[in-house]
């Protein structure tokens, strides 16, 4: 039982952790909330969905068109949406705002156009369990978790190790400096919602998979900035961390204490966690020096 | 005709809840999240005070707002303790806000998930005018006394603001209890409007629309977020027959007003007679042009 | 009796010891200077004195009581105002709603009032008005008062910040970096600024400052540290002519200019 | 002339920040701007970095108009040192200085001048690892002063670089002003201490309230009794 | 897309409207009927083809010189399923436009939620699939005047796939897995729960999810844990597809069983192979002898099947509208819903119509067990409690 619980913690915290990746990518560069992201999350899995059971392109091409697609979809988002603001140089409030009318608006274009019907992905891997020391597992839930914790850690690399990738912190701290230390802005601003966008896209075919396709299914990305707030935003390993965390603590309330209020469990612990570490596990809480 | 004050009345009871919010996010300069919260606290309470225990309509909207402003604490005390910044106090209250729902869902005396209809209809078009009237009035009392420059003081610069004596966690709680007593009213309105509430109706979509019109209407501003919340719910009303465009509407209007309005459609002015006047003097206009020096 | 006394005071960050066994005091009405080489733990001690970090060890005297346990809040009600290195001002808040905003212990009206915008609460706007204007006549901005504060240029800023401190109503005030982006002739108006005010309103005073011209035009005493330490505290005739302050802080240069 | 700037004006909103300026550059000089609070210096140098925008005018850098973005400025060898530092307050010293040499793809030449300038700094040397955020005011102007010298620039542009620092390292950063100027360097100054700024320049402007009042060599405008009494205080010192 | 059709739905019927317009009885003041419905979100699919449907046998009625002499005007709201909306829907429909009764809503939450305007404005609706029993009687002894349905009530239904699960699937143990966000849900779990334990049943785990959850395995692991024969999940369908994947995920083999909400092809698309072999009680099923015509009829105008079970609500409860309207010789709201009170015999779509004057739902109601077999839903039986 104890098994069965942490192995399922550990599959719903890898999707968990997926998603929150994309939003500390953004928060890394331009310090807001993107609440947009949950729209790319369930745009590329529709995008999936449809070049896999449409087009016929099969599960590995229909999931690179995903990511792609996704990634554009985002790039496509910065440039006509955040850009305006991000040249005036707006506070981040107003493009978690933006952010927020700009998910509302492709949500309910989706409602509009595609319809509100939910589809579900053909299946890839039949129903059939692993068997894990008495516990089961999924070989898609194992799947999903080895490759996202592949994409994330290759993610982190390119951050921690490349140039690119103190830009992008450099970047986050004073646009105006950076742009005078020659880094394009609108070209790095670009490559962080292409990475972001293409995990959104990873994360949204794994959701539709593993869940179902509809519109409102970028909601359940609130679960996902919860846990990139735990990890700390901005850090990559947080986000998985924090992704890991409440995926496993979610479980091991509902299955000990009550499936009913394990949001509410879960969201105290999670202030209780914030007022104790109010920066997040791994957030760096930058104490201004006055 | 009756459909159109309909319409008024609810402009008039979010106006009082995104006037309390505007104090806590605008002025104060904190990101709320999960203020619906607060309006269900206060509708939930009143209505109950009113259907199960026949409680006059004014105490019950008092009782109402009194037990949002005392639940703001439960919130507010540990986390504005803990000086959390922005986007994590932000998140907090998002976590407050789903749980106090699930909380609503969970009692017996709220009736769960089901919610409760049959609430009496006192909430009428000249109950409301009057509330948000006096609402929107003591609101910029507040905002034009040492209450609000403070809590202006703490917006702009925390540290600062410390070392000028003023105590920041009380700041930033006086203007939580105040929003949240704000949210309180408006609740115990809506539901004596409606006649029916449940706890779906107090989402985080809901919090995010009082926001919305904060920011989208100006940060520092109390008259633009008036116009925001107003445009958010009658646009909306208007575009009823075009059905779900209407929503797409809503949202393109959203980026739309943030892209061309920067700082909101008020940015930190005021809609008032001395702003006309403000038009046709220089002077006044230029001292508050500009951005940050560089 | 001493106003202010530092008994062995320390402060370490980390690894970093930036303040190492302090000790100093000042009497009340004194006007003294803190210089030392860059890093040397000046700013430190103002954050020390104000509370916005505590001691690592020793202990802080304002009026003879132990000042280290306090908020940073009461420690300004008791009477220590500061600038700071970097200007923080209330950006988008007016020049006059800048000082207005700290004088708002003098506004006895409560909540209520406010809400129902009593006549006393009407008067007491109008008084602090009037109190703003006069600080802010003090340092000369009062053409300015309804400029947003972040459209002053950085000078005037500067001298906002002052009148920001001044509307404090402090015993003890400490400039941080007061003539720092100002040219001399603009440094020696701050001069005579400084000497106004504390005549004006009987403060003691510690500054930190670069600019030696302003030290010695106002400064009598000097205290000088270096990594941390007390390096000298005397009068500036004694500093001046120090070997180890010329070396570390002044440079040779200097020592011509002093020597000539 | 390596850079040429003619009548230009910038407004912040509607404030006119600079009336008509127009001053020249050539290569290997140091230029130095005077001015009081306010007389527009710091916005001068942001629109040379290319981040505030004359509304008209000419801005001519080797023969050609200069480019509009900033990034494309830093690219063609112009590199503001902005007033007040700007440091990257959530990087490392050590990170600050590489972003310097954000443009450069020499990485054995980089590490070469990150040891040139610890050897000019050393106090930075000892600080590499700590957040710039939290160094002390003159640290962080040698670190920004630094990190503008990573970028090994063709025009340095210095806005009030002594700020904050100690009268030590002043004179040894206007010692490394004419070292690096010495070795090619162009560099245009805004200075409040004026004197050491004049005596050093080749040529040198005289800016106030936006416009440009006088102009000479950095000697001629010292002995300019105008200007020592309003930007030497000589006045006091007589008195 | 959805609306669009509805749309141009309304735009047909305007034009056939003014075609007859000249001709005899049209010419007069029509009768306004509103419809509460969902035309988009989760509840769309049935929202559309219960509105196209009521368009349908509107333009019959209409086409035969309407009621009274008078024809009959549809106006429809989207409610998106969503009580809030629904009640301003409600409120547009009675103030506005002054309709005479509504048709539906189809979610007994809503109907809840519309019944504190009803009954204050006095103007009746007729539920269509909102099978709690509160819709009508909010409290014991307590009757809402102007509330009726169409359909059998959960209590019923609960005990219907109660009795099923242990006479015919001979289960013993049972395990619930139910949505505490809907009023549906919850209600009809719990009478699963006492039938299930009056037959002497044992209920083995009772797990609750809140909506717009979707994960399950968390509750779904506890079950498995119990080992139950059977696991009620009285859900809407995407949640129960969702529930039967995760539980075969999990390595459960009990049989899966549901309420009427299964009734919809989502089910299996969405739950594929997990669904297999599930059985759960229905309002109606295509293979109703009954309603060949109607199908026949709606496949010929719209190219489609109707989805079941609401069209047919649906039409019911238009007929009941007419018959009342027809009786009460008004349509004046107290009178009116005097007249639906006392429907009784009355041949409707589904069989004859009689209505409970003290409960206001309708008398024996039978319930159909449907299964989903090879990617179908089967039709298993009509079940009548023991
Ligand atoms: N962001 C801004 N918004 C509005 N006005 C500004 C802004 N920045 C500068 N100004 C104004 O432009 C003028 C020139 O300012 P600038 O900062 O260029 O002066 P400066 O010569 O660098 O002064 P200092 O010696 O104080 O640094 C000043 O009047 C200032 O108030
Ligand atoms: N929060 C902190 N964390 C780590 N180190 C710090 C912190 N604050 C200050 N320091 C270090 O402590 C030392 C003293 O800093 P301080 O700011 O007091 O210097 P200062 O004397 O004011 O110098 P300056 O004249 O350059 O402003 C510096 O070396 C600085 O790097
Ligand atoms: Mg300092
Ligand atoms: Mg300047």
């Amino acid at each position: 039982m104890f098994l069965q619980t942490l192995i399922t913690g550990l599959s719903i915290g890898g999707i968990y952790a997926l998603m929150a990746v994309g939003y500390s990518l953004v928060f890394s560069i331009l310090n807001f909330s993107n609440f947009a992201h949950g729209t790319i999350i369930m745009l590329g899995a529709y995008i999936g969905y449809f070049l896999i059971s449409s087009f016929k392109l099969g599960f590995p091409f229909s999931f690179i068109g995903a990511i792609v697609g996704a990634a554009l979809l985002a790039l496509i988002n910065v440039r006509l949406a955040y850009s305006p603001l991000i040249n005036r140089k707006a506070p981040p409030l107003y493009l978690m705002i933006t952010a927020m009318g700009v998910s509302i608006f492709l949500e309910n274009m989706v409602y509009v156009t595609v319809g509100s019907h939910f589809y579900s992905f053909p299946e890839i891997f039949k129903q059939s369990t692993i068997k894990f020391f008495g516990s089961d597992i999924s070989p898609l839930d194992l799947f999903a978790l080895i490759f996202s914790f592949i994409a994330i850690f290759a993610l982190h690399l390119f951050l921690t190790r490349t140039k690119m990738g103190t830009a992008i912190r450099a970047a986050s701290y004073d646009m105006t400096v950076a742009s005078l230390n020659g880094v394009n802005m609108n070209k790095l601003i670009g490559i962080v919602f292409i990475l972001a966008g293409a995990f959104g896209g990873l994360a949204g075919v794994f959701l539709g998979v593993k869940y179902m396709v509809y519109p409102t299914m970028g909601w359940i990305t609130n679960k996902a900035y919860i846990a990139a707030v735990i990890g700390g935003l901005g850090s990559l390993p947080g986000a998985v961390i924090g992704g890991v965390i409440l995926g496993v603590l979610e479980t091991f309330v509902s299955v000990y204490v009550s499936s009913v209020i394990r949001d509410v469990f879960s969201f105290s612990l999670v202030i209780l966690f914030l007022v104790i570490l109010p920066a997040g596990l791994l957030g760096k809480y930058l104490e201004e020096k006055v | 005709m009756e459909y159109i004050y309909g319409v008024i009345s609810v402009i008039g009871i979010e106006i009082i809840a995104t006037v309390g919010l505007s104090v806590f996010t605008g002025f104060t300069g904190l990101f709320s999240l999960g203020h619906a919260a607060f309006m269900a606290i206060g509708a939930y309470t009143a209505a109950i005070l009113t259907y199960f225990y026949n409680v006059p309509f004014i105490l019950a909207l008092l009782a109402g707002m009194l037990m949002s402003a005392l639940v703001s604490f439960v919130i507010g005390f540990p986390t504005l303790r803990a000086k959390l910044r922005g986007d994590y106090f932000a998140i907090a209250t998002l976590g407050f806000g789903e749980a106090i729902r699930v909380i609503l869902e969970n009692l017996s005396i709220t009736q769960g998930a089901r919610g409760l209809p049959g609430i009496s209809h006192f909430t009428t078009l000249p109950v409301v005018a009057i509330f948000s009237v006096i609402v929107v009035w003591m609101t910029r009392n507040f905002i034009l006394s040492k209450f609000g420059r403070n809590a202006i003081a703490v917006r702009e610069d925390a540290v600062a603001a410390e070392m000028a004596g003023i105590d920041i966690f009380r700041v930033r709680m006086l203007s939580l209890v105040y929003s949240a007593a704000c949210g309180g009213l408006a609740g115990g309105l809506f539901a004596h409007y409606l006649n029916f509430i449940q706890p779906a109706m107090f989402t985080s979509i809901l919090s995010t629309q009082l926001t919305s019109a904060v920011v989208a209407g100006g940060m520092g501003s109390l008259t633009g977020p008036i116009i925001a919340i107003s445009f958010f719910i009658a646009v909306p009303e208007v575009l009823r027959v075009a059905n779900m465009w209407r929503l797409v509407a809503y949202g393109l209007i959203l980026v739309l007003i943030m892209i061309y309005r920067p700082s909101g459609i008020m940015g930190y002015h005021e809609l008032s007679f001395a702003s006309f006047k403000n038009l046709f003097n220089r002077k006044a206009a230029n001292q508050s042009a500009g951005g940050r020096r560089m | 009796m001493s106003l202010l006394e530092l008994k062995n005071v320390t402060k370490c960050f980390g690894g970093i010891v930036a303040v190492k066994d302090l000790s100093f005091s000042l009497n009340d009405g004194e006007i003294a200077g803190l210089i030392g080489p860059n890093g040397a733990g000046k700013t430190t001690v103002f954050n020390l004195i104000t509370g916005v970090y505590k001691v690592t060890e020793g202990i802080i005297l304002f009026e003879g009581k132990d000042i280290n346990k306090c908020d940073p809040v009461s420690i300004v009600r008791g009477g220590i105002a500061r600038t700071f290195q970097n200007i923080r001002l209330f950006n988008k808040l007016s020049v006059m709603e800048n000082i207005k905003t700290v004088l708002f212990r003098e506004a006895n009206y409560n909540f209520a009032q406010v809400l129902m915008k009593t006549p006393k609460v009407v008067k007491m706007e109008r008084h602090l008005t009037e109190r703003s204007m006069e600080y802010l006549k003090v340092v000369g901005l009062e053409q300015y008062a309804n400029f947003r504060a972040d459209s002053l240029p950085y000078g005037l800023q500067r001298k906002l910040e002052i009148a920001r401190a001044l509307a404090l109503k402090p015993k003890l005030l400490l400039l941080d970096e007061p003539a720092a982006g100002m040219n001399p002739e603009e440094s020696l108006a701050l001069v005579d600024l400084i000497r106004y005010i504390k005549e004006q309103y009987n403060l003691t005073i510690i500054l930190i400052e670069h600019h030696m011209d302003v030290v010695m035009e106002l400064c009598p005493r000097i205290i000088v540290i270096n990594f941390g330490e007390l390096l000298i505290d005397g009068s500036k005739e004694k500093v001046q002519s120090d070997e180890r302050v010329l070396k570390a802080y002044l440079g040779e240069e200097y020592a011509n200019v002093a020597g000539n | 002339m390596l850079l040429e700037i003619k009548d230009i004006n910038v407004f912040y909103g509607k404030i006119h920040a600079l009336k008509n300026v127009s001053l020249q550059v050539a290569k290997g000089e140091i230029v130095t701007i005077v001015g009081a609070n306010g007389a527009g210096k710091s916005t001068l140098m942001w629109t040379l970095a290319g981040v505030l925008k004359a509304r008209d005018g000419s801005i001519i850098y080797k023969d050609r108009p200069l480019p509009s973005f900033a990034h494309d400025v830093a690219a063609s060898g112009i590199i503001l040192v902005p007033e007040r530092r700007r440091l990257y307050a959530n990087l490392t010293v050590r990170e600050n200085l590489i972003m310097g040499a954000f443009l450069r793809n020499d990485i054995n030449e980089v590490k070469k001048d990150l040891e040139f300038i610890y050897g000019l700094f050393p106090i930075l040397k000892e600080r590499s690892n700590q957040y710039a955020g939290t160094l002390s005011g003159g640290e962080q102007q040698m670190a920004a002063i630094a990190r503008g010298l990573m970028s090994r620039p063709e025009i340095l542009l210095l806005d009030e670089p002594s700020l904050g620092l100690s009268p030590l390292y002043t004179s040894e950063v206007f010692k490394t002003i004419r070292q690096i100027r010495d070795k090619g360097t162009t560099i245009l100054l805004a200075e409040q201490n004026a004197h050491k700024a004049l005596e050093m320049a080749n040529r040198a402007y005289v800016l106030e309230t936006g416009r440009i009042v006088l102009s000479g060599t950095g000697r001629e405008l010292l002995a300019n009794p105008a200007v020592q009494e309003a930007y030497l205080g000589v006045r006091h010192k007589v008195i | 897309g959805g609306q669009k059709q509805t749309d141009n739905q309304s735009e047909q019927q305007s034009q056939s409207q003014t075609q007859s317009e000249q001709s005899q009885s049209n010419d007069k003041e029509p009768i306004k009927i509103g419809h509460e419905v969902a035309l988009t979100g989760d509840a769309s699919m049935w929202g559309q083809s219960e509105e196209n449907a009521l368009q349908m046998e509107i333009e019959k009625i209409n086409a035969a010189g309407g009621v009274n002499g008078r024809p009959l005007k549809l106006i429809s709201y989207d409610n998106r399923a969503d009580s809030i909306e629904a009640v301003n829907v409600a409120k547009r429909l009675i103030e506005q436009d002054k309709v005479v009764a509504i048709i539906g809503p189809a979610q007994s939450g809503v109907a809840n939620a519309i019944s504190s305007v009803t009954e204050e404005a006095k103007v009746p609706f007729i539920a269509t699939t909102a099978t709690n029993p509160l819709v009508t009687v909010p409290k014991e002894g307590q009757l809402r005047k102007y509330a009726f349905r169409t359909c059998f009530i959960d209590p019923f239904q609960g005990t219907v796939a109660a009795q099923f699960a242990y006479y015919r699937l001979n289960a013993k143990k049972a395990a619930i897995l139910y949505d505490v966000g809907s009023d549906y849900s919850a209600w009809l779990a719990k009478y699963f729960e006492d039938a299930f334990k009056e037959m002497k049943g044992e209920i083995v785990g009772k797990e609750a999810f809140r909506s717009g959850e979707l994960d399950y395995r968390a509750m779904l692991g506890k079950i498995k844990q119990a080992n139950p024969d059977v696991i009620f999940i009285p859900t809407a369908q995407k949640e129960a597809a969702l529930a039967a994947k995760q539980a075969r995920d999990l390595g459960i083999k009990a049989t899966l069983m549901g309420g009427d909400n299964w009734g919809s092809p989502d089910l299996i698309t969405l739950g594929g192979s997990a669904v297999e072999g599930g059985y759960f009680v229905n309002l109606a099923s295509m293979e109703d002898p009954d309603i060949q015509d109607f199908i026949k009829e709606y496949k010929a105008k719209f190219n489609a099947d109707p989805v079941l079970p609401n069209p047919v609500m649906a039409i019911d409860a238009l007929y009941m509208l007419v018959d009342a309207i027809k009786r009460a010789g008004t349509t004046d709201g107290p009178a009116l819903a005097d007249a639906l009170e006392n429907t009784s015999n009355l041949k409707v779509l589904t069989g004859i119509l009689t209505i409970d004057p003290s409960t206001h739902n309708p008398l024996n109601k039978p319930a159909i067990i449907q299964q989903v077999k090879d990617g179908k839903f089967i039709y298993v039986e009509k079940y009548v409690t023991k």
